[in-house]
């Protein structure tokens, strides 16, 4: 009984026991060798990963608000897999920090929040999870306490967060109003698609893209990508939004069955929008962080469009591609991250020459670049070009063809797209620089983050078990 | 015992819902803002209260609902104030306008 | 001894020459190179005087027509729809005789250039050059198939610009062969498609089926091809003016003529060979190979014919005003060139009405000898003097007996002063235009007027006017200089004796070349005065020609000037092609197709400039957009699920 | 004979020289694995005649087929046909040639320092697209291969370029890739509309190409296929990334564009376009022959007009690739046929072009025609390679130029109807303009005075030159000499295209 109890919140249980761990470091005694901390947080981080591979139950607890599977617990070791990557990342960041332990609690409750999320069986749940998601990476975004811009960022977050969560919250009531029931399997067959429904529905949606970064929903996200320190950002641009993209693909495909007519629709506007302005707006920024953040708006669109696919291979491909996301953001942002932590350098014409002293850095970014635009052999090929497939499988209700007008759409968006990747790679390779970024030493943690990524990027792709195992889960 | 019809519960939240949004879109001063945002919430939470009391009485989870939102609510709040706090130590103002670095 | 055992040999060992001496001539025989050639080339002139004997009087005749025989043949390209490339060697009595030209002349140039080509840099290349335009030549006189015509052609058209273009860092040098090279491919252009067209109706390639085909009045490629019509001409003639056009350009028939003068820039033996002797006749030989598909089509004949007449009148009148000496004979090669065209013109298939016919091959194969061996002499002329202007010559017969002698026979014989060949080939051209059509006999007996006028007119200005004083042991050359112009001013003695009729006729049988000697008279007569005449003017030094010349006025300047077709030519080059084709294209291509792309591009980046705005950086901004955006999907979504 | 070689080999090669050090060793390792390829190709040419001879009557042989993605129908299927093997032979001849011209490295980045290491790898990892793609018989590996060739170019022409090289580079790869991008939507429309019986998908183009595709699906993803298929053959009026890319390349970079990059276009719209969906390739059949006579005509025009020598050459290659586009629209054996052979030749012919060109700009430091003339006085290999170049660029008979041509104008002549006709006599035009914009550079380049006196102090072609030069023009004069070797390798492959063609209800 509490075995198989405990096993079913295993993972959550896990990142809650972890915490508590820092927690009580946090009481011992103060002075600390802050490196050793990082490295054994970071081991906990990888037994918190392994044993996420084992022990995996099916079933419903707290009278079905929370329920897993194996599918989810695939899902959440992904985040696992992601949080771990970024904390071996911002050692160089944090090596030099007061509050370690407190950056790590927040980003694990955070985690925590999400799992909460993704298990949900019931809009309560859910809207709990978002908030423990959420309000903590507000706090973690001002973590730069003395930075102007960081605690801006912060403050923007959270104050359009908790706008976005009133209205969210708004069409939750609505939609419960109308059903009466906040549970999905009950709330699936309530559903009939009346306007008042609809509306709600647009709002709960409206919420999801919130935290995606959908446009129009999406006018925090670089403010606040520029802002927070660069480990915050990538966390927000990677696990936070998988997370909630895993959440909304459940979501729809269980809950909203019904009225799948309306959100093929509203995909269809949001993934177009999403990628012409997500794209239009890389095209010309100068710092990393910010060209990323737009990047990964414009990445949305296309996921967006995987989602419109509405089948097993659709949900399969989205998840698929969040894998393979992870590792190329991941990839990009930590070598930022690194050059931004040791140099401060951050803008694109810093990195003309970047090649000169750098070589292994420069691959990692030139490979993870390529992976996120989508380019042969890297894993991001395959990526995309499953999301575009299951996109244009999916046959329009309406007469003319708008699943082949939509790829149509991403495939030139693609070319937009691959025009700022190249950008930064012509200024890496090919550009003139008087006085390039000079060698930067990096140490294991991060280069073993490197190594993890671009093995990521270069297997994942041409692997094609990684895929099947994901399809078997979904169908 | 409720003489008061549905429609009238409903047309105070919904007015303090715009009134939230409204504020959330005029006030300058941070404060007001979030104070604002907490008005959209208890329209929300009117809202649960309400459904759950004329349409679905059988089970009490609007209410259970509402509970949490005011919890989450006072969370947030107590993150959000922290957050200016910090932001009035950096900026030396508290008004939104003056918190426009990161922009295009 | 079986043609099939040995007959390849004739084309192969030229072939051989030239790649040898192409790729390791440079290396290892730097100075034997030039015998390497002209043994190569004398072994394929007696295989191929064998071959003739063998032909003309021991099996080529069947029941007394001769036969065309095909010993040689592979296919070379097959297509899908069944025709084929393919390549052969065929003999009939043109072909060998051809055959027989080619390998003599060549053998003879070969020699010649022992002694005037001797310390040239590129020796070695030179004898390479000359045997791939040997190969070729041979090649294109005995295609079995019109596409292997056609490929030579273009070979011996590279190996003339090769050799034009020998001295290639004279910049005038350069531009000749460019000039011969692309006026003849346009020529080529018709040719092509008047093969392809021709293809199409006759439904292959090879051509003794194609001639077969098109003749017999009952097949279905006849019937097709006559009364098919395109823009209101039947496709036949389209399709033999495209192929006479092909030849015209290579024959240098006006008004494609304008590349043979400049041509003059290659070393004197090679314009003796390409540029009178084989290369130029190629367009005579192909009308001959292709006469029984020309002679059922009025039409074509009669192009050929004027364009034959007026090429003769044209360039025997430039050619009395030019003073480069090599200009003058060139000029002269185009006139007696337009002689074999017309001749053929007026020539109809099978008996006495075939005379033309025979006349044009005979004249082409009596003109080879005399016009080579007139451009040899100059050629030893120019090597003395070191200049081509009549001017800077004068009285040279003490200084190079030889040279002299040889070219006074050769002049006679061009002239047409019996008994010299020349003689009686030009007699029965005259014969045949004479019984066919007046006009042209009238045109031709002028023509020949001219010739005789401007010939003497050169043997005087070089041999006799005023005497230069040279150095004096100034010489004629070495024996292998010499050595050919004996051997070819004894071919042009006794050429004109050759039964020629009983060789060659349109259709194969034997035809009896009558020899009426009342009407030979007009003819001689003409010859006369133009000699006298030529004597009178250049003999001795005197002004008599400045006069003339004065008192011809606008006529001699635009003879002067070539009338004036050179400017043409540049003028639609120049002007037309480059000017509103070339520039337009280009200019299009940067800034209309290019800006397109570019302005994509910038257009993109514009957009994106200007939509930054959204971004203002501030939070109720950002709400703002938020909220309008839920009401504006809602209210969209709404309606589209409607 | 197992077909997998041809890529592992190449992939081998490159991998192997990331961990070489230092010039030498690079270089060398690359050449041996260039020369294997070589060799490879050659074997695989010997064992396809056997199993030909052996009566081996498949359509495609060496045939390997495994599940990549068994979930969306993906398979890893290989094999080739002749008109694959002929690409293959290309492709070898050219990445050997285009290691040897690269001998000496002469393209520094603009960071000065030399990066031979990157050079190579690139150089050889653009061979493994190319030996894919033309291997190919699933849809998402041919894509796959395609896409993987645009990068490497990309890198090359920026990195190592000349002159505007990173506008070229961006331009060239933002048009390629956007090529794709439309023969991706092709491809996912034309999978979607397939069906293998039990109402699932295939991507096999074998498969798709048994069953016969609604021919309104044809007619609407068509263009697709064949239009960004098209921008990678230098379709008008997709072209302006060959000029500007092939000028501002590194001379190997020039010599695998022109030589093997636009030739994946080609083979693309003949293998894809053209034969999965017949009736659409018939009812656009006159637009793609009026572009193509167009793009002939007008880049001949244009070519006139250049005074760059790689800019001549980059637009006289729009010219000649027209050729190919017209045999392909043309719609008979024999110019299919043609459109293969032009292929080939013109692969090698204008990477010999190039290769003259490169050899050239290393020694004089120019490429403006105005500033050369005369050196086959002081190189007389160079000066000689690049007349034999033209020549062959001009269909002189006995180079493989010619024979394409005239292949392509003999099979437009097997339609009856008058329209092929005026547009092959359009055609054969250019072979005029050809004559004249190819010697007016030999003129002005190569013969006349010597242009200026230093250049009397320059050095003829190295050994490695030598050996690229010499080996380019054994494969076009083999091809032009005895051109039925190849005709008989093409012919069944074109053979097979067309019976898929021939049984298609006309729609115009």
């Amino acid at each position: 009984m509490w075995s198989d109890y405990l096993q079913l919140i295993k993972a959550e249980g896990l990142v809650a026991i972890i915490m508590f761990i820092l927690l009580f470091l946090k009481l011992g005694k103060k002075e600390r060798n802050t490196e050793s901390l990082l490295h054994f947080i970071n081991v906990l981080l990888v037994i918190n990963f392994i044993s996420g591979f084992f022990f995996n139950a099916e079933g419903t607890l707290f009278g079905d608000m929370f329920q897993t599977n194996s599918l989810l617990s695939l899902e959440k070791n992904i985040l696992n897999l992601g949080t771990l990557i970024i904390s071996l990342q911002s050692f160089q960041w944090l090596k030099g920090h007061k509050h370690i332990l407190e950056f790590y609690m927040l980003l694990l409750s955070t985690l925590l929040g999400m799992f909460f999320m993704i298990s949900s069986n019931n809009l309560l749940m859910f809207y709990l999870g978002l908030e423990l998601s959420t309000i903590p990476l507000a706090a973690l975004a001002n973590f730069d306490l003395e930075k102007r811009t960081s605690s801006e960022a912060a403050m923007k977050l959270i104050l359009s967060s908790a706008f976005s969560s009133g209205l969210l919250l708004f069409g939750i009531s609505m939609l419960y109003g109308a059903t009466g029931t906040l549970n999905y399997q009950e709330l699936s067959q309530q559903l009939t698609g009346t306007p008042l429904q609809i509306l709600s529905f647009v709002m709960f949606a409206a919420g999801f893209g919130f935290k995606f970064s959908a446009v129009p929903f999406h006018l925090w996200t670089a403010d606040v990508y520029e802002g927070s320190p660069v480990a915050v950002t990538s966390y927000l641009s990677v696990i936070s939004k998988g997370a909630i993209l895993f959440v909304f693909v459940s979501v729809l495909y269980r809950v909203f069955q019904n009225i799948s007519v309306v959100w093929y629709n509203l995909l269809f506007i949001l993934s177009v929008l999403t990628m012409f302005i997500g794209n239009l707006f890389a095209l010309r920024q100068q710092n990393m962080k910010r060209f990323l953040a737009f990047s990964s708006v414009a990445q949305v669109g296309f996921i967006l469009i995987g989602i419109t696919g509405q089948s097993a291979a659709g949900s399969a491909s989205v998840i698929y591609f969040i894998l393979i996301y992870i590792f190329s953001n991941l990839g990009a942002f930590g070598v930022v991250s690194l050059v931004s932590a040791v140099t401060g350098k951050e803008t694109v014409n810093d990195y003309k020459g970047f090649y000169k002293n750098n070589r292994m850095l420069s691959w990692v970014l030139a490979i993870s670049l390529f992976s996120l635009a989508g380019i042969p052999p890297t894993a991001g090929f395959f990526g995309k070009f499953f999301l575009l497939l299951a996109g244009a499988g999916k046959t329009s209700s309406s007469g003319w063809q708008l699943n082949y007008i939509l790829i149509t759409i991403a495939a030139l968006n693609m070319v937009i797209s691959l025009y700022y990747y190249l950008r930064i790679i012509k200024a890496i390779f090919m550009d003139k620089n008087d006085n390039p970024v000079e060698k930067v030493k990096s140490t294991f943690s991060p280069n073993l983050s490197f190594i993890i990524c671009v093995a990521g990027i270069l297997v994942t792709g041409f692997a094609s078990s990684a895929y099947d195992y994901i399809f078997s889960l979904v169908k | 015992m409720n003489g008061i019809p549905i429609s009238h519960i409903l047309f105070v939240s919904t007015a303090l819902f715009f009134i939230g949004i409204y504020g959330m879109f005029t006030r300058r001063n941070l404060i007001t803002m979030l104070m604002a945002i907490e008005l959209m919430l208890n329209s929300v939470n009117i809202n649960f209260v309400v459904f759950n009391k004329y349409l679905w009485p059988g089970k009490l989870d609007g209410v259970f609902f509402t509970i949490f939102i005011i919890t989450i609510a006072a969370a947030e709040a107590a993150v959000a104030i922290a957050i200016i706090i910090n932001l009035y130590r950096n900026h030396q103002s508290i008004d939104v306008e003056d918190a426009v670095e990161l922009k295009h | 001894m079986n043609y099939s055992e040995y007959i390849s040999l004739i084309l192969l060992l030229p072939l051989a020459g030239f790649v040898l001496l192409g790729l390791f001539g440079k290396k290892l025989f730097k100075q034997s190179s030039g015998m390497i050639g002209v043994l190569v080339l004398l072994i394929s002139t007696v295989l191929s005087l064998y071959t003739a004997y063998q032909y003309f009087f021991v099996n080529g005749k069947l029941n007394d027509v001769y036969q065309t025989i095909i010993p040689v043949k592979y296919t070379w390209l097959q297509f899908a729809s069944g025709t084929s490339i393919d390549m052969g060697i065929t003999l009939d009595p043109i072909a060998v005789m051809m055959l027989v030209v080619v390998t003599f002349v060549s053998l003879m140039v070969h020699i010649f250039s022992l002694g005037y080509m001797k310390g040239e840099k590129r020796f070695s290349t030179y004898y390479s050059f000359l045997s791939l335009f040997t190969f070729s030549m041979l090649g294109l006189v005995v295609a079995s198939n019109i596409f292997q015509i056609y490929i030579f052609w273009e070979l011996v058209g590279i190996s003339s610009y090769l050799l034009i273009g020998f001295y290639f860092d004279r910049p005038s040098a350069v531009a000749a062969s460019k000039k011969a090279f692309i006026i003849t491919r346009f020529a080529d252009l018709c040719f092509l498609i008047g093969i392809l067209i021709l293809a199409f109706e006759g439904g292959t390639l090879d051509f003794n089926t194609l001639i077969h085909r098109l003749t017999d009045t009952q097949s279905s490629q006849y019937i097709s091809i006559t009364t098919a019509s395109f823009l209101g001409v039947s496709v036949l003639t389209w399709a033999l003016t495209l192929v006479f056009i092909g030849g015209a350009g290579k024959s240098a028939m006006f008004p494609l003529h304008v590349w043979l003068p400049d041509a003059m820039e290659g070393p004197t033996p090679v314009s003796a060979l390409i540029h009178a002797a084989t290369m130029v006749v190629a367009g005579v030989y192909l009308v001959a190979r292709l006469f029984p598909v020309f002679s059922i089509n009025e039409a074509s004949l009669y192009i050929v014919t004027w364009i034959g007449a007026i090429s003769a009148i044209l360039a025997a009148i430039v050619a009395c005003t030019q003073t480069d000496i090599k200009r003058v004979l060139a000029y002269s090669t185009m006139s007696q060139i337009g002689y074999m065209m017309f001749a053929l013109g007026v020539a109809h298939l099978g008996g006495e009405s075939g005379l033309g016919y025979t006349a044009s091959m005979f004249h082409l194969f009596t003109h080879a000898f005399f016009k080579s061996l007139l451009f040899l002499c100059a050629g030893a002329v120019i090597h003395l003097i070191h200049s081509n202007e009549m001017n800077d010559m004068g009285g040279l017969r003490k200084y190079m007996p030889v040279t002299h002698i040889t070219f006074l026979v050769a002049c006679l014989a061009i002239a047409g002063v019996p008994p010299l060949s020349g003689f009686f080939s030009k007699e029965e051209v005259l014969l045949a235009a004479f019984h066919s059509n007046k006009l042209i006999y009238g045109i031709a007996l002028f023509t020949s007027g001219l010739t005789a006028f401007y010939m003497f007119r050169l043997y005087f200005s070089i041999f006799w006017n005023k005497s230069k004083s040279l150095d004096t042991h100034a010489h004629e050359g070495t024996f292998s200089m010499k050595l050919p112009l004996i051997v070819l001013s004894i071919c042009t003695l006794l050429a004109g004796f050759i039964p020629f009729g009983n060789f060659i006729s349109s259709d194969g049988k034997n035809l009896e070349l009558p020899f009426l000697l009342n009407f030979s008279i007009a003819p001689v007569l003409f010859a006369l005065t133009g000699i006298v005449v030529a004597m009178r003017m250049y003999k001795k030094e005197n002004n008599l020609p400045h006069r003339v010349a004065a008192s011809l006025g606008g006529l001699y300047k635009a003879a002067y000037r070539k009338f004036y077709i050179d400017e043409i030519y540049l003028f639609i080059t120049k002007k037309i092609i480059f000017n509103l084709i070339g520039r337009p294209a280009a200019w299009i291509d940067k800034n209309i197709v290019d800006g397109t792309m570019n302005g994509i591009a910038y257009g993109t980046g514009k957009v994106s400039h200007w939509i930054k705005g959204i971004q203002s950086g501030k939070v109720q901004g950002y709400a703002l957009y938020f909220f309008s955006g839920i009401i504006v999907l809602a209210i969209l979504v709404i309606y589209f699920w409607k | 004979m197992n077909l997998n070689l041809i890529i592992i080999i190449p992939l081998l090669t490159s991998i192997a020289v990331l961990f070489c050090k230092g010039l030498k060793q690079v270089r060398m390792i690359s050449l041996i694995g260039a020369a294997i390829q070589l060799i490879l190709s050659f074997v695989l040419l010997y064992a396809y005649w056997q199993e030909r001879a052996a009566g081996n009557t498949s359509t495609f042989i060496f045939e390997y087929n495994v599940a990549w993605y068994a979930p969306l129908h993906i398979n890893y299927h290989i094999g080739i046909d002749g008109i694959s093997m002929a690409m293959i032979l290309l492709t070898s001849f050219i990445v050997l040639t285009g290691v040897l011209v690269s001998w000496k490295m002469p393209a520094r980045t603009s960071g000065g320092e030399m990066l031979s290491k990157e050079f190579f790898f690139l150089l050889l990892f653009l061979g493994v697209g190319a030996y894919g793609f033309f291997i190919s018989l699933d849809l998402f590996t041919l894509f796959f291969f395609l896409e993987l060739a645009v990068i490497p170019k990309f890198l090359l022409i920026g990195i190592w370029g000349s002159g505007k090289k990173e506008y070229s580079a961006m331009k060239l790869a933002l048009m390629l890739m956007g090529g794709s991008a439309l023969v991706f939507v092709g491809l996912a429309g034309l999978f979607f509309n397939t069906n293998t019986g039990d109402g699932t998908h295939t991507f096999d183009i074998l498969q798709i190409a048994q069953m016969h595709i609604p021919v309104e699906v044809q007619k609407l993803f068509f263009p697709f296929a064949f239009i960004g298929f098209g921008v990678f053959g230098a379709l008008f009026p997709f072209h302006t990334w060959v000029p500007d890319g092939h000028s501002s390349a590194p001379t190997a970079a020039s010599m695998f564009l022109a030589g093997i990059s636009m030739k994946l276009g080609g083979y693309g719209c003949l293998r894809v376009a053209t034969f999965l969906m017949p009736d659409a390739a018939h009812y656009y059949s006159w637009i793609i022959i009026v572009v193509s006579c167009i793009a002939i005509l007008y880049g001949a025009f244009a070519t006139m007009m250049q005074t760059d020598l790689k800019y001549i050459n980059a637009y006289s290659s729009v010219s000649h690739c027209g050729f190919v586009l017209l045999g392909i629209g043309i719609l008979t054996q024999t110019a299919l046929v043609g459109a293969v052979m032009q292929m080939v030749s013109h692969g090698l012919m204008t990477a010999l072009f190039f290769a003259c060109i490169g050899m050239i700009y290393d020694r004089t430091h120019t490429r403006q025609m105005s500033e050369l003339g005369g050196l086959l006085k002081v190189m007389p290999f160079i000066s000689t390679t690049f007349v034999i170049a033209g020549l062959c660029s001009l269909g002189l008979p006995g180079f493989s130029g010619f024979v394409a041509e005239v292949t392509v104008f003999m099979g437009s002549w097997e339609q009856t109807d008058v329209f092929y006709k005026i547009a092959t006599i359009v055609a054969c035009a250019s072979i005029v303009v050809t004559a004249v914009y190819i010697l007016r550079t030999i003129g002005k380049a190569i013969l006349g005075p010597l242009e200026k006196n230093q250049y009397s102090l320059l050095k003829d072609a190295g050994w490695h030159e030598k050996w690229a030069a010499s080996l380019l023009i054994i494969g076009i004069v083999a091809i032009g000499v005895v051109p039925f070797w190849l005709n008989h390798l093409i012919g069944p492959g074109a053979e097979t295209i067309m019976s898929n063609i021939k049984n298609v209800t006309i729609i115009k």
